[in-house]
């Protein structure tokens, strides 16, 4: 377990890793989304209320389910990054940012999509899209945070410990967005009834989201490996990787 | 296959543009999320490497001057 | 001899923050002073009908003493990070977690006390029931109470920062959210004739809360903006 | 180095300090234990890390070095900015003082100004005094703490002639008491007492 632990804080293994990894899982994830995406789009029934355009469901609830928890793994990277100051986790929780605060744009652009034809318009302060809005919000404050320092070190740690601090607001801020939402609105216009949706409607979301999460993965170790090499390029291993890759 | 013809598809109701455009958009997010950092890696790779040639003063291997 | 003993160590800090603070009295009054006029813009914007603005009220002054406390909480550890004595509040044997508390609680008696105390003069401005004025003071104590401890967090990651005025903002305006929905929803519920205590309790709750978090964050981030 | 010397005496140590900023090793390879009755300066050129070093040992610095510092009694800091209050008077701000050590008593306070000559200035609001008397407030601590280990960052800047000879003075006092002193400086330390002097470049104590 700790000798695992200690070769996820080393850059050449996890470059290595992050490049098997990727070789086989970002083709399955592009064939994934793509696959997805056809069975959501030409092979599931309409929504008898909303006709057509709740097909955007298959890529608006991935992107906000993952976004969601992309903030999590942040905070969590974050943590092992202030609990055993490694270096690794605050590669990741650096590269979880723009990957989350992207998803999230989907999400609310999609979102706003869908209103229109739904509502009639293309922004309602629902209490989903408001949270995603927040959402969006926190992502963008951990980008500006690092951004703004220029020891990197602690940029990653000063937005580790704002990351850990909307961990224990996200959930209170979900709430109070849902029932401010209630007590102003009745809840005539509730759509995407959770558990009522039809099988023939829920399979094809459920895999999107897998493979939404697959992408998250890809992203995520996609970014990791740039930033491993811009903070190790001092070292024998990146400058061998360079004349041998960059060579020519 | 649920519709009938390619224009259904197209069309989807009318509510085809707002269907299709999310698609595009959602598509677009995503190939930037990918193609993003793998340029900047290459990129990077290429810059470092041209630094340590210059540093190290070798030629390159047909050693002609370049017009 | 011994370091002071963590329960003087504090009041010494809190006594410390109010002299601080009272040798300014203009700087004081400056809050409050933002705080009247950016309440005078409403009906400027909106126009002076009165039952526009008396329905507007709960809303107007909650998001009013929202901004006032968040110009305010950016100032927390500037001039302590200025002049060195933070580090040397970082260096203080007892915990820093309650020197942190000392700093807030201070700030808040200096700022959302005093907005709290003065909110009923700014709600008759905007023509607010009177029956909805206790409502608004007691939401505004509690809630501004967490906002303080909320933004010395912001304040306390971005006090190293040379531009940090407008990022603070950034950072801790959507922690704030819950405060407003909640503190505007007190004083709605007290326009409509329904009972305010489970708003306030919420915010209570908020209190506690942000009471046994908010410090440690406010901790982590001075030893992060000291490290330079 | 001072393997031999009794565990209890240690008030400092610190093993394999290493220093990157902006991708450039300031030092590394730090060894370093401190006993009592030690005056160490730590030398180097401008932008050695001096100051660095210092904030490392005294703990305000925690994240981005490598090794081990640990301390095993209470320190005094002193570091570049005086942590002088302008709106509060050089009394309040030695009673008020955030570095938590103990409430001292009025005369000891009064005691300590007279003694950085600020006699006559306890209650004048400090933002009428001299960047050179913020310095005085500050070292006026060195006469009130009980602290046995001091670090002490440039603490010759900004004052006058009498004022270093008066810090010598107290510096050596403190360490006949047996108390360790630690500081950076960029002039000779004109003290008659044993100066050891850690080469940041080296990392040797001699």
């Amino acid at each position: 377990m700790w000798t695992l632990f200690h070769k996820f804080g080393s850059p050449p293994w996890l470059y290595r890793l992050s490049g098997a990894i990727l070789r086989w899982l970002l083709p399955i994830t592009l064939l994934a989304l793509v696959a997805g995406a056809v069975w959501g789009l030409l092979f599931t029934p309409p929504d008898f209320r909303q006709g057509n355009s709740y097909r955007i469901i298959y890529i608006h609830v991935p992107a906000a389910v993952v976004a969601l928890a992309g903030y999590y793994v942040m905070a969590i990277a974050g943590a092992v990054s202030l609990i055993w100051r490694m270096k690794m986790a605050d590669i990741a929780m650096r590269a979880c940012a723009p990957i989350g605060a992207a998803l999230t744009f989907v999400a609310l652009v999609t979102g706003s999509i869908w209103g229109k034809p739904t509502w009639g318009t293309w922004w309602v302060w629902d209490a989903r899209i408001t949270s995603m809005l927040i959402l969006f919000f926190l992502y963008l404050g951990v980008v500006a945070l690092y951004e703004a320092y220029e020891n990197k070190a602690l940029a990653a740690k000063a937005c580790a410990v704002l990351s850990l601090v909307g961990t224990v607001n996200i959930p209170i801020i979900y709430k109070s967005v849902d029932w401010w939402y209630s007590l102003h609105q009745p809840a005539s216009i509730k759509f995407t009834g959770g558990s009522t949706i039809d099988p023939s409607m829920l399979y094809p979301l459920l895999f999107m989201i897998s493979a939404f999460y697959c992408l998250f993965v890809c992203a995520l170790l996609l970014n990791m490996r740039v930033e491993i090499l811009e903070r190790e390029q001092r070292t024998a291993w990146v400058r061998a990787l360079a004349t041998e890759r960059g060579g020519s | 296959m649920y519709f009938e013809s390619l224009s259904a598809v197209l069309q989807m109701d009318g509510h085809g543009t707002f269907v299709w455009s999310a698609y595009f958009i959602t598509l677009g997010v995503i190939v930037s999320m990918i193609y993003v950092p793998r340029r900047r890696e290459k990129r990077f790779l290429r810059q470092l490497g041209g630094q340590i040639r210059r540093s190290e003063g070798s030629n390159p291997p047909s050693a002609r001057k370049e017009v | 001899m011994k370091p002071a003993s963590t329960a003087a160590f504090c009041f010494r800090l809190l006594r410390r923050q109010l002299v601080l603070g009272l040798r300014r009295p203009v700087e004081l009054g400056n809050p409050l002073l933002f705080f009247a006029m950016v309440v005078a813009l409403f009906p400027l914007g909106l126009g002076p009908a009165p039952d526009t603005l008396a329905s507007f009220a709960p809303g107007i002054l909650w998001i009013v003493a929202l901004l006032s406390n968040l110009l305010t909480s950016d100032a927390v550890f500037r001039s302590d990070l200025e002049d060195g004595s933070l580090e040397q509040l970082l260096l203080a044997p007892q915990p820093l977690y309650l020197a942190a508390l000392s700093y807030v609680f201070a700030q808040w008696l200096l700022t959302g006390f005093l907005l709290g105390l003065a909110s009923p003069v700014f709600a008759l401005m905007l023509g607010l029931a009177p029956a909805a004025i206790p409502a608004l003071a007691a939401s505004l104590l509690l809630g501004t109470a967490v906002l303080s401890l909320v933004g010395g967090i912001g304040a306390a990651l971005t006090v190293g920062l040379k531009r940090g005025g407008m990022l603070i903002s950034l950072l801790i305006l959507p922690f704030y959210m819950p405060v407003l929905i909640f503190g505007s929803g007190a004083v709605q519920a007290a326009l409509n004739g329904n009972p305010t205590g489970p708003f306030l309790a919420i915010l209570a709750a908020f209190l506690c809360l942000s009471i046994a978090l908010a410090p440690m964050a406010i901790a982590a981030g001075l030893r992060i903006s000291i490290d330079t | 180095m001072v393997n031999d010397s009794a565990p209890v005496a240690v008030v400092l140590s610190a093993s394999e300090l290493g220093l990157e900023r902006g991708g450039r090793e300031l030092f590394s390879g730090i060894n370093l234990q401190l006993t009592r009755g030690q005056l160490v300066q730590i030398e180097g050129p401008n932008g050695a890390g001096k100051t660095s070093l210092l904030r490392i040992l005294a703990g305000l610095s925690r994240y981005g070095f490598t090794g081990q510092v640990e301390r095993h009694v209470p320190q005094l800091f002193l570091g570049h900015q005086s942590a002088v209050k302008g709106l509060l008077t050089p009394r309040e701000n030695l009673a008020w003082h955030v570095a938590g050590e103990s409430s001292f008593t009025a005369a000891a306070i009064d005691a300590a100004l007279a003694a950085v000559e600020l006699y006559g200035y306890e209650d004048v609001p400090s933002h009428a005094l001299s960047a050179g008397q913020h310095r005085r407030v500050n070292l006026a601590r060195l006469y009130l703490s009980q602290a046995p280990l001091w670090l002490l960052d440039e603490p010759f800047t900004a004052i006058d002639r009498g004022g270093v000879v008066a810090l010598e003075a107290r510096m050596l006092a403190h360490l006949e008491q047996g108390g360790t002193v630690l500081l950076t400086s960029h002039q000779p330390v004109a003290v008659a007492y044993p100066l050891l002097r850690l080469d940041l470049t080296t990392g040797q104590l001699q």
